[in-house]
């Protein structure tokens, strides 16, 4: 008979401006694979930090097996010696340290280390889940797949009740896939209850008994894997939007046949990031959307456009001209703007007020010596505030007060000052509430109206439906798909996101 | 890890063979080698015109001359003063940054039969450890000026002490002399500060600042030329006179040239000398060191003072730094 | 090793990754040990070479190494542990000489003897090292202006307390700190003659237990591998269940421990204190530390690379000595040059390993 | 600015005390000020200024207010420079007292040549403000090349030349100590006949050159930028390599300034010993002026607020007779209180203290009951 070893009800836990998680319940059993999915901003790794005690949460309780007081979980030494380990999406892991000094390092150990000891049941733990690394190698030697397969040794070898692992298997191959789901698998005939987070359908598929999905910080339901079909599961992940959005629709097609109107045209680019090298055009007017899973390349892809990553081949033409982008100064002065998709690292400047924020790209590209006097500046700021709807006490506030939607509409009215031919939209509604999200669409056709070529990204297919007049669809790093017009379904690009295919290393 | 400890050993044993081969090279020309451990190099225009006497007696009288400096570290003296007894120099002479903790110095120089002379601050070694010694007694340089300033008669006595390097004996001696001499005649000591180094600088700030807050005083005891001159250049700004026919008497101490040139033209009213030329008295007691010549421990050099009254330019004339 | 390949474009290159995995074997902290090491060896035996007759032919020279630099040796070893955490302390050089003042005041008029006076020293040192560590560690205040302040009092104090310069007038003392270990059967003859044997101080045997004593604690205990843990990445070690404020806080204590005890040892060399007594140590011990192939970006460093780092920049002061210049600038100026080589190499080294794992 | 000003919040009077309290330069000023009212009630006389005359009968100004304002003015041209590279490289120069006595005996050298005293100037002042300006930038240039282009921390990389840099102008000084004419001292004493300081103008016309550079430039907004997220400014268009390098040969600029002005105070330069310890002064008046020692936003007002705390400070202790050396123990405990005030940790313990006491008077709901685990 299974039991029940971890019960959340209730999880509440919200950050300035976003509620990451609302009234959230998570149950496991005893010998149970339990997959967590949802797309970015679902709120999974805000739940697991919850529970691992890097958040404290706002409201709920947690159980455990074996205590009968709900438990408040303070940081992640309280939650291993609970019995919850977990294997981060980003490695967590010292990367100055050995292998071996790696899986002992911060557990309830003995003050002075035997080496010997620690290095021969290292090596042993290594070689029966068949990892070829050495327990004297230094990690930051190892492949980023035998930094992931150190950090589950090391949580498998804690004996945990709870094993969280989240993302684990984005930078391993089939064969190490393989490899860990056996130890998975071995791990749940020994009665671990095994979180799994994931972006790959096909392992959920393969490896899961339960699936419970997030989206938008809520629980859209738990499901046992044989009731829910694939192609449900992606419906669920995306959600359905509001009803009003319908009445959107971007209609403007682009005729190939009118050259003159090619604003962007992209052949065989490649860039160090790892993407295939790939072709793309946009015109005038164009709202095109890059579709796929997170990790698909469909960022990758505009980075390289936009001269972010190094690029390492291929050429790039704007209006007929071939350009040469380097830096993102360049693509900057030949009209490409680019809001990037990790806002809180790439986007906003933190502790600058939003006047700043928003005039510094059109700043940059005005030069040096050419600041805009205090008058203009607060000008643009005014105008964008009125005209986006920000919600800020003043242009003076610095940006790290705003919440999360209103943040986003500051870093896009920076790119609208500039007054780019092209832009980019790198998941420009994610983590922000809906009303936001709905001004930014809203936005984005009205630009597309008035002759800009826009490209959107977003991890929900109903918005890229929305505002997309094509979409190219990625998978592993390639374009594998572009719908336009009647294509343009749900289903259509579910399936091709999903794949024929049932090996996601496969290209 | 194995490796790399039979390889340092390998080498280890590699250089210390290298060690004894280097060891039978060693030349020996005849020539005598002095090892000079200098403080700063040119901390003020003293050290300098010292610096250069040493290098030029010594290179005159056909020695060999080792001068370091210690980068006004106390330390890194002492480290250099042992690697000059292990390069074996004839004579070793110490111009110390500080006078204490010479102990182990002098008794490695001992036993290693290297004579070791003090030049310019005493050091506090006991008899035994040091062969001879050419050093300013700075105290009695101090004490020429009380008795100068007792000799003025003066109604009341408001005295600024511009101190020099804080801890250097001639910083100590000096301004001794002066505390010893206020209490005993009843002078009052309006300010007295030892301003880091022996600059103009800040001697001219800390002046300034006195004018400033309204002090009255009417002598300035600058511990060094260089600060004499910063002094003057602050009551210059702020139209005190001084010197000879001034409101406020300057003493000055070292006496160097351009110093007895501010004497002659009255600016100062009293330099008293501190000898920098300590060259020739080294080479001097040197050679008679060599013959085997009985020379006297303890030898204090004589100074002269110069004063506004009595100077001529004939005095000036003859000073050669 | 094939099994390993991340994705299948850079297949072609997995050969040279082999080697590079190979070549990898080395830790960060055991390959700039190695340079380290060899850099020493190789500047020690170029001036036995070429400057043989200046003395370094001699054993007592090498010896001497030591005897001048116990207390830099000890100094500089907390500095490491700190750097290795990714913070840093400035203060080394004030609380010495303090110490080194406060101990003889002790020493000369409260009838402190050798014992009371270590004890002395040891609280000095670990009282600056708490107060850093509470504030940088507990407080978040940024490392360097606290040990700034830490500097400023330590120096500020020496003067409170004692303007002049002093020396210990304590037999006691005295005949302790003058005592010498005799090398049997070593020793050199000097050209008058005279057969000198070798003597080392008892500080460098302290010096060098606790060189040993803290490389056992960095390497062989949990605490240890913590500093080395928070220095590599705190948000990793928080996340692998490290304290990290307290282990940021140990370290900070532990580098007043070492720096009281440092601190005595200078006393004990030198005997005498004063306002300027071990100006610029830190520096020292700084540039100690980063010679001998310690991170200050922290994770990366080892304590028997301290070692030779101190023994390197001493190793050089000797050797600008021996050269001697009638000019005087240029010993610092060789120095700085040697600095400025080995940060070089350390960066240059650094970037082209990041982008090799990369 | 019209528009602006509408959405302030209407609680005028209490918002206006709340917004200088909370004003970034409200700790630095209080200070300063309550530095100045012990320095009154010590010293009455202390604020007074009298117009007097120096030896050859042309007006100057006395006072105790006129020293600290003429003395500062190194220390203000330093924080300046020094303000924008910790902002941008998140550390610090502590090479600059080192770099300073560089410019400053380039200076020398080029007025006096091979001289010890010269009877008049070997060359034009500009030529000579010129040149050592350019050596203060060339060691920026350094320094600003081994921390943006070699990622070495600046604390680091600078002690390179704060190791090097005093015997590199010993030896630029050809190990003479010259002492130049009278009328070199115009700029660090007075102008004959005009009674206002020099370096008090100096100071003056470099902060309006400053202001006016941080208006009519970018300078300010780039350092910023790179300074809280370099990541972002680079996917803005802005270099931050080049931003870096940028401070740091502004930095050695101002270096540049104030080793002039510091060379013509007394005529001469000694290497050595000239401006001891100012790195650290420069370091502590930029963390006076309430800037964080860890990069991103700056307050230049701040900073020359901060700078002229400490020779206050400095001033103050010299006249009531404290040692010298007995200095920086003041210094210390300012350092300390004042960090303490403004640790992030700090505020955010009392903010949650507030919010706490404000909650428990809000409601009385009863603790939830939980296993703390240890």
């Amino acid at each position: 008979m299974q039991d029940e070893i971890l019960k959340m009800r209730g999880i509440n836990k919200s950050f300035p401006g976003v509620r990451a998680l609302q009234n959230v319940d998570f149950t496991l059993f005893e010998g149970e694979i339990h997959a967590l999915m949802g797309e970015n901003g679902a709120g999974k790794s805000t739940l697991i930090k919850v529970l691992t005690g890097v958040y404290a949460k706002e409201g709920g309780e947690i159980r455990l097996r074996g205590l009968d007081k709900p438990v408040t979980i303070k940081s992640p030494q309280e939650a291993q010696k609970l019995g919850i380990s977990t294997v981060y999406q980003e490695i967590t892991l010292c990367p100055n340290l050995t292998v071996a000094e790696n899986m002992f390092i911060g557990r309830a150990e003995e003050v002075i280390v035997n080496w010997k000891k620690r290095i021969d049941k290292t090596n042993a733990i290594l070689a029966s889940l068949g990892i070829s690394a050495k327990a004297t190698q230094q990690l930051s030697s190892c492949s980023i797949a035998v930094q992931q397969m150190v950090a589950i040794a090391r949580a498998v070898d804690m004996e945990c009740k709870v094993l969280i692992l989240d993302e684990p298997t984005s930078s391993l191959d089939d064969q190490e896939v393989a490899k860990l789901f056996s130890l998975m698998r071995d791990l749940k005939n020994r009665g671990v209850g095994i979180i799994f987070v994931t972006h790959f359908l096909e392992q959920v598929y393969e490896v899961c008994d339960k699936i419970t999905v997030l989206r938008n910080g809520e629980l859209i339901g738990e499901y046992l894997i044989k009731d829910l079909p694939r192609v449900a599961l992606v419906s669920k992940m995306l959600g359905k939007e509001l009803g009003d959005l319908s009445a959107l629709q971007n209609e403007t097609a682009c005729d190939i046949s009118r050259q003159k109107d090619i604003v962007v045209e992209v052949k065989g680019l490649s860039g160090d990031s790892g993407i295939r090298p790939f072709d793309f055009k946009t015109c005038k007017g164009e709202v095109t959307g890059f579709a796929g899973l997170l990790g698909s390349g469909r960022s990758e892809c505009v980075r390289a456009i936009f001269g972010a990553d190094h690029v390492t081949g291929g050429e790039i033409k704007i209006k007929g001209k071939p350009v040469h982008i380097t830096s993102p100064l360049k693509a900057m002065k030949n009209g490409i703007g680019y809001l990037s998709e990790d806002r809180k690292s790439d986007g906003i400047i933190g502790d600058l007020s939003v006047r700043e924020n928003m005039i510094l790209a059109l700043q940059v590209m005005r030069g040096f010596f050419k600041p805009f006097s205090k008058a203009q500046a607060y000008a643009f700021a005014d105008e964008y505030i009125k005209l986006l709807g920000i919600k800020t006490a003043s242009a003076d506030t610095p940006i790290s007060s705003l919440s999360g939607g209103n943040q986003q509409k500051v870093i896009l009215a920076r790119w609208l000052l500039t007054h780019p031919d092209y832009l980019i939209l790198d998941e420009p509604t994610r983590g922000i509430d809906i009303g936001t999200k709905v001004d930014i669409q809203k936005l984005v056709l009205k630009l597309a109206d008035e002759g800009m070529s826009i490209t959107f990204i977003s991890s929900e297919i109903e918005e890229m439906l929305r505002t997309c007049s094509r979409l190219i669809v990625m998978r592993d790093l390639n374009i594998v798909g572009e719908l336009k017009g009647e294509d343009m379904t749900q289903d259509r690009i579910m399936h091709t996101i999903a794949g024929g295919a049932t090996n996601h290393g496969d290209s | 890890m194995k490796k790399l400890v039979s390889m340092v050993l390998a080498l280890m044993l590699v250089f210390s063979l290298v060690a004894c081969d280097a060891k039978d090279k060693a030349k020996d020309d005849g020539k005598i080698t002095v090892g000079v451990v200098q403080t700063n190099a040119n901390e003020s225009d003293w050290r300098t015109a010292n610096t250069k006497s040493m290098n030029e007696a010594f290179a005159a009288a056909g020695f060999e001359t080792k001068m370091v400096f210690g980068e006004g570290d106390h330390a890194k003296q002492i480290a250099q003063a042992q690697q000059l007894i292990q390069e074996e120099v004839d004579y070793l002479v110490i111009l110390g940054l500080q006078s204490a903790g010479w102990e182990d110095v002098a008794k490695a120089a001992k036993e290693a039969g290297i004579p070791l002379i003090m030049a310019d601050r005493e050091l506090e070694l006991s008899e035994d450890l040091y062969t001879a010694m050419v050093c300013s007694d700075f105290e009695a340089e101090g004490v020429k000026a009380v008795d100068w300033l007792k000799a003025q008669n003066m109604d009341t006595v408001d005295i600024v002490v511009l101190g020099g390097d804080t801890g250097s004996s001639a910083q100590l001696g000096r301004s001794k002399a002066i505390e010893e001499g206020a209490a005993t005649n009843g002078w009052n000591i309006v300010f007295n500060q030892n301003m880091k180094g022996w600059d103009e600088t800040l001697a001219k700030q800390a002046v300034t600042d006195l004018i400033a807050s309204g002090k009255e005083f009417n002598v300035i005891y600058a511990e060094n030329d260089n600060m004499a001159r910063g002094a003057c250049d602050a009551m210059d700004a702020a139209g005190i006179t001084y010197g000879k026919d001034g409101d406020v008497k300057v003493i000055a101490f070292d006496a160097n040239k351009w110093a007895l040139e501010k004497v002659l033209a009255g600016e100062f009213n009293l330099d008293i000398e501190c000898n920098p030329l300590h060259g020739p008295r080294l080479v001097s007691l040197i050679q008679s060191l060599e013959k085997g010549e009985k020379v006297e421990k303890n030898v204090y050099v004589e100074e002269e003072m110069f004063d506004a009254e009595t100077i001529t330019q004939a005095i000036v004339d003859a000073r050669s730094y | 090793m094939s099994s390993l390949n991340e994705a299948p474009q850079i297949g072609r290159f997995d050969g040279i990754k082999n080697k590079l995995m190979r070549r990898e074997k080395l830790t960060d902290t055991v390959f700039l040990l190695t340079i380290t090491i060899s850099l020493f060896i190789t500047i020690y035996a170029l001036a036995v070479i070429f400057l043989g007759d200046k003395g370094f032919g001699k054993i007592q020279m090498f010896f001497n190494l030591f005897n001048e630099n116990a207390a830099l040796i000890v100094i500089a070893c907390g500095l490491s542990i700190v750097m290795v955490t990714g913070s840093i302390d400035i203060s080394v050089g004030g609380s010495t000489a303090l110490i080194c003042t406060a101990c003889i005041v002790c020493l000369n008029n409260y009838g402190f003897n050798f014992l009371t006076s270590l004890i002395l020293a040891l609280a000095i040192g670990l009282a600056f090292g708490l107060f850093q560590g509470i504030l940088i560690a507990y407080l978040e205040i940024q490392p360097f202006i606290v040990t700034l302040a830490g500097m400023f009092l330590g120096r500020g104090l020496v003067a409170l307390i004692e303007v002049n310069q002093i020396q210990v007038a304590n037999a006691g003392f005295e005949k302790l700190s003058a005592a010498r270990i005799e090398i049997p059967f070593l020793g050199d003859y000097n050209k008058k003659g005279i057969f000198l044997q070798s003597k080392l101080e008892y500080g460098v045997v302290v010096a060098l237990i606790i060189v040993v004593l803290i490389f056992l604690l960095l390497r062989k205990t949990s605490l240890g591998r913590s500093f080395y843990a928070v220095g590599g990445n705190p948000q990793s070690a928080l996340m692998l269940g490290i304290n990290v404020k307290r282990t940021r806080f140990l370290a900070h204590a532990l580098c007043g421990l070492l720096a009281g005890i440092g601190g005595f040892l200078y006393l004990f060399h030198t005997r005498s204190g004063s306002v300027q007594q071990a100006t610029g140590l830190e520096m020292d011990a700084i540039s100690a530390s980063i010679i001998g192939g310690t991170l200050l970006t922290g994770g990366v460093g080892n304590i028997f690379g301290t070692l030779f780092g101190v023994l390197t920049g001493g190793t050089v002061l000797l050797i600008v000595t021996a050269i001697g210049s009638q000019d005087p600038w240029w010993p610092q100026i060789t120095r700085a040059a040697m600095l400025c080589f080995f940060i070089i190499l350390q960066s240059v080294i650094c970037s082209r390993k990041r982008r090799k794992s990369e | 600015m019209a528009t602006h000003d509408k959405t302030i919040n209407h609680d005028r009077s209490r918002s206006i005390i709340l917004s200088i309290v909370k004003h970034n330069i409200f700790i630095p000023c209080a200070f300063l000020t309550m530095l100045l009212l012990v320095n009154i009630f010590i010293n009455p006389g202390f604020l007074k200024i009298s117009m007097g005359a120096d030896s050859n009968g042309h007006p100057v100004l006395i006072g105790n207010l006129i020293n600290i304002l003429s003395n500062a003015t190194e220390l203000v041209i330093l924080a300046i420079g020094m303000t924008l590279v910790t902002a941008s490289s998140k550390g610090q120069d502590i090479s600059v007292g080192a770099t300073l006595a560089i410019s400053g005996g380039v200076v020398m050298r080029v007025l006096c040549g091979n001289e010890t005293q010269p009877d008049s100037l070997h060359a034009p002042i500009i030529v000579a403000l010129i040149l050592g300006c350019l050596a203060g930038m060339a060691c920026g240039a350094f320094n600003g090349i081994l921390v943006s282009r070699f990622k070495i921390q600046p604390m680091i990389a600078t002690l390179i030349l704060f190791t090097a840099g005093r015997s590199i102008a010993s030896m630029a000084m050809g190990g003479l100590k010259p002492k130049a004419v009278s009328s070199f001292g115009y700029y660090g004493n007075f102008i004959p006949g005009f009674p206002i300081p020099t370096p008090i103008l100096i100071t003056i016309g470099i902060v309006i050159v400053t202001m006016l550079t941080l208006k009519l430039t970018n300078l300010g907004l780039y350092t910023r930028a790179v300074g809280v997220n370099a990541k972002a400014s680079s996917l803005n268009g802005l270099n931050p390599t080049m931003i870096k390098f940028l401070t740091f040969v502004v930095l050695g600029f101002c270096v540049g300034i104030a080793g002039f002005v510091q060379s013509s105070r007394v005529q001469t330069v000694n290497p050595y010993t000239i401006v001891p310890g100012i790195e650290m002064d420069v370091i502590l008046a930029v963390a006076l002026g309430g800037n964080s020692l860890g990069g991103g936003k700056f307050n230049m007002t701040g900073s020359i607020i901060g700078a002229y705390t400490i020779q206050t400070l400095t001033s103050m202790l010299m006249t009531l007779n404290v040692n010298t050396n007995a200095v920086p123990v003041f210094k210390a405990a300012i350092i300390v209180v004042l960090v303490v005030i403004q640790s992030s940790v700090v505020k955010a313990f009392f903010n949650k203290k507030m919010g706490e006491l404000k909650s428990r008077k809000n409601s009385g709901k009863g603790n939830d009951t939980y296993v703390v685990v240890e």
